[in-house]
């Protein structure tokens, strides 16, 4: 049994956690920098600690002072949220040697999935799909071969390469000689080394990841996907559950292969496994093996809370449902709001003049701001997310266009009007996007 | 930035001023291309206090794990602790205190010590002085930046 | 179809209506006394129009004023809230005189159940339970016989009587000819007539009551039950759907009663019919033909909109759903916060200085209050609704409690500490109360 | 960050202070590129200004379904509409009008008519005087409160 949890962030998810534990009764404890002495999730906390200055590696990322928090107070676990230390192996090491649980997975596990290459060799083991790919180089013999394997379009890659040199693309077997021989060409004239090696091409892919939690005693259950397509430099905007582009039979073939790869490696806690998705096959990016940002839209769709999940595991109680218990109901949209200006992406820190957040049926705001509230400059930019659900997809973009006309984020730039931009926007309400799209909307909008 | 645009703005500035002293109006803003003025007064009528509730918005702030006398927090002779941890005023149980108030202490010397993962850091002062309070009792918890002692 | 809707009402039900009016692409216009020139319905509806002053009977009762800002508006349509003129038969036929769509039932349904005797023999017409009395005057020949059909304990009424004059209770058989000889004697004494009749007697009823919506067309479907037993001089407190009470059969056999009523007197629009409630019996107490201040708790387990198909049925559009469709999906509970003291109930109007509503999952909040809003003095004292749902009402609950600590209205005195010490009351957690539950434990509270 | 830089700014800051001060501001906020510069002094008395904002907390107030001319509403000669309708300025259209600008009116005397739900109302003059504005057009709709005319 777990009776206090420190809260080792800060933030919307550090107030995510805090909910969580007061509604199943186990005491908190805030830990903050300096400059977040004034921070809602420290104020309604029942006991708090400043644990540094403002940057970050000598505060959230300090090891040494949050397990010293810990020890003042008693707590006998820490929940990470995001970020900071919440994938650091080391950091779930130093919590077990001190007797403290981490409300997260095996330090094992975060070293195994932290490392891109043990990450796909796991994946591979496991039975989930990777970009398939030549074993090592390519020649001018096994060319074709390797290509047919593999299925056109393809892409031809320098083994020494980077910066996209030495990168050619084969749409068809017909450019297959071409695109092999500049490749080797450019690699040699680059690298000063020649081979090249082969992976399937993905020209739209769309970003989509599935949600899984396991017990750590070979129980695990996946909560269906999200498409987080709507990226800005690798950054997810706009999240939705479920994906528009999925069919229900490729979300349960999809998710029960996460699923039992989850029991076969008796995972303990949430995470999530991300693909690239082209044309109804599936190709694994990474495991997260924490709790994501834009996990309340499978929480809006289940009705499930994932961070009750994990703390439930992390005492041993073992999950609140099994596979055939969970239900999708209905469509999810997460917006990540922002202190930015909408366009260019300027960080926007300052003082939150007035605040008032939508209501209503299908809405759900997680913030730690407030009319008062100085953003401060040392951390990112994220100040809330709204999260809206209806019963269908276009219920839910509805509603998604009623509430964003009623937040008020006053003193500061926002994300909000972008928001209110996508949700007119043809190509998102057909759901009709991949994760080029809102990139190049944005370079189309700065244009004019 | 140049000369001139400062100069520029500084005349559009004054410019903004008397306009709104002349009209009487408390505050204008003008945006123009990627410049963006605003110049505001308050009025000598219209003052409200500030809702002092907006700095506390909820109702209970949470209890800081450790009592600390937040009054001596500005002092500027005060010596902050430099971690987190549990503080102890002397070497071992039951051993002399490192200081007593009215002690005179030399920069470097011994302050406190603050425990914290099983390490024992001493904490020496930050400059030679007398120690005028002693604002921790031995083993408590104390949190960053919190005071420890006075040396005036 | 409708295409502009004015919003006969003010404070957070004018809110609630044109959030739905807004999702659904219609446009809204919003009346409003000199009082409420500040409202947040008043800010964000497409147009607005003051029709009096502070008074209701000069504003938002004024049929005139209200018929008029339609014909300056052009809106097509008029949905009157609760309370105000949503049960008046006269403004509905004014309304539909003037081509306007009245967005409810029809004149002739309001006018039927807004009269007691009227309503009780439209019940009875349709197969709804009602108390079962005698019809008519008992007498020494035939009292036992009635006792025995209505089934003990029973109740003898001076047919003259009121007060608690005359009216004496019969727990079994063998009090029946004391109580009968008694309440006969008192009668005569107290009014010269010694008539009496006899009814079912209910000693600790809760208060039940069954959502519906027709479309005026011979279809019609119930949401299942809400229990707004916790009561204070019957104003409803606390609701929760589905009712602690009872069992899935009893809802769905009571629930298709009244849907099949409905569909019986072809019934348009949502209404409630209300029920006592006593060992596993429920009497017919009245029907309320308009949306309940406490229809969020069916929204939050159904994920309906209410008013959605309120507006939709209106349209001649018919209902969104069919019966065999809805599901009934976890616990909900709504507090009423009242700017009042939460053990005297005197109202406390004034400004609100901070106001910060809660978040997270589960949690929705309906107030048209913000920080800096003035309440004027004129009318009800609700300025928001809490709704909380879980997968369980234990889940809900601890949720309920999570964001109570969280809510802050300052400025005002309101109701959120009396739901702080509900929250933690045994029998609260037992779901064990019936309609005076409420006011002896404050009672009680008095006393200490 | 370079000297110079931080010598512009610093120069600028105080030119703003200056400003500031001169003209008996209590705000400046330039804003240039992706430079922000906002100089603010409280009075002496710790009073801030009401927050403005909280009085306005969504972006967009309603359009008033009719153009009421804000400025007349506290005119203390200026006569409310008294009902929501649409006002007309002459008994029938191409009629002559009840009152023109300049028109002396008698108390009781009607000034405009407002027609709601089919019934035209007159609307009297509630004192007797000159007209010195009238501020709706020819069957301009009109809500609670409106000023119709202005009668000194």
């Amino acid at each position: 049994m777990i009776s206090k949890i420190l809260i080792a962030n800060r933030g919307e998810i550090a107030l995510r956690v805090l909910r969580a534990a007061k509604e199943l009764g186990i005491a908190t404890v805030a830990v903050h920098s300096t400059a977040d002495a004034d921070a809602m999730h420290v104020r309604l906390a029942d006991e708090s600690v400043c644990i540094g200055p403002p940057p970050s590696r000598e505060s959230y990322l300090n090891i040494h002072q949050i397990v010293a928090a810990c020890e003042i107070t008693g707590a006998d676990a820490v929940h990470p949220g995001y970020g900071f230390l919440s994938e650091n192996a080391k950091f779930a090491e130093i919590l077990e040697a001190h007797g403290i649980t981490f409300i997260g997975p095996t330090a094992e596990h975060i070293r195994l999935m932290g490392d891109k290459i043990t990450a796909k060799q796991t994946a591979v083991a496991l039975g989930i799909p990777v970009v398939p790919g030549s074993d090592g180089e390519v020649t001018a013999e096994n060319v074709l071969e390797v290509g047919r394997e593999i299925g056109f379009p393809v892409l031809i890659k320098a083994t020494a390469g980077g910066g996209g040199r030495g990168m050619k693309v084969a749409k068809t077997e017909a450019d297959l000689d071409e695109a092999f021989n500049t490749a080797r060409t450019e690699a040699l004239a680059a690298f000063g080394n020649g081979a090249v090696y082969m992976e399937k091409y993905l020209g739209k892919p769309r970003h989509i990841e599935i949600q899984v939690v396991g017990d750590g005693e070979g129980n695990a259950i996946h909560l269906g996907e999200r498409d987080c397509s709507l990226q800005r430099r690798h950054q997810k905007v706009w999240e939705e559950a479920n994906s528009p582009a999925l069919t229900v039979e490729q979300r349960m073939n999809i998710g029960q292969i996460c699923a039992d790869a989850m029991k076969k490696m008796k995972y303990r806690g949430a995470g999530t496994i991300e693909f690239l998705y082209e044309n109804g096959e599936f190709y694994f990016i990474e495991m997260n093996t924490r709790l994501q940002v834009e996990h309340p839209i499978t929480e809006a769709i289940t009705n499930i809370d994932l961070v009750h999940e994990q703390i439930r595991v992390a005492s041993g109680d073992g999950l609140s449902v099994t596979q055939d218990e969970i239900q999708f109901q209905g469509h999810a949209i997460e917006c990540r709001i922002n202190a930015e200006d909408p366009r260019t992406f300027v960080p926007s820190p300052g003082t939150i003049t007035h605040f008032h957040a939508p209501g209503g049926l299908g809405v759900r705001v997680d913030s730690g701001v407030y009319a008062g509230y100085k953003i401060p400059p040392y951390y990112d930019s994220l100040i809330g997310k709204l999260i809206v659900h209806g019963r269908t997809r276009e219920e839910c973009i509805k509603r998604l266009r009623r509430v964003l006309d009623e937040f008020v984020v006053d003193g500061i730039k926002t994300t909000l009007p972008l928001f209110q931009d996508l949700v007119e926007n043809p190509d998102i309400l057909k759901g009709d996007y991949d994760i080029h799209w809102l990139e190049k909307y944005l370079a189309a909008g700065t244009e004019h | 930035m140049s000369e001139k645009k400062n100069g520029i703005d500084k005349g559009l500035i004054r410019d903004l001023a008397n306009i709104l002293n002349e009209t009487d109006l408390t505050e204008i803003e003008v945006e123009q291309d990627d410049l963006r003025i605003r110049v505001s007064r308050q009025s000598a009528t219209q003052y409200v206090q500030a809702p002092l509730a907006t700095a506390a918005p909820v109702a209970a702030a949470a209890a800081p794990a450790v009592a600390a006398p937040v009054a001596a927090a500005d002092n500027k002779n005060a010596v902050p602790a430099p971690m987190v941890g549990t503080a102890y005023l002397a070497p071992a149980p039951g051993a002399k205190a490192f200081i007593e108030i009215g002690a005179t202490v030399k920069e470097g010397q011994t302050l406190v010590i603050i425990e914290a993962m099983k390490t024992m850091n001493q904490i020496p002062a930050p400059r030679s002085g007398k120690v005028t309070e002693i604002l921790i009792t031995d083993g408590q918890p104390v949190e960053y930046g919190q005071p420890l002692v006075i040396v005036e």
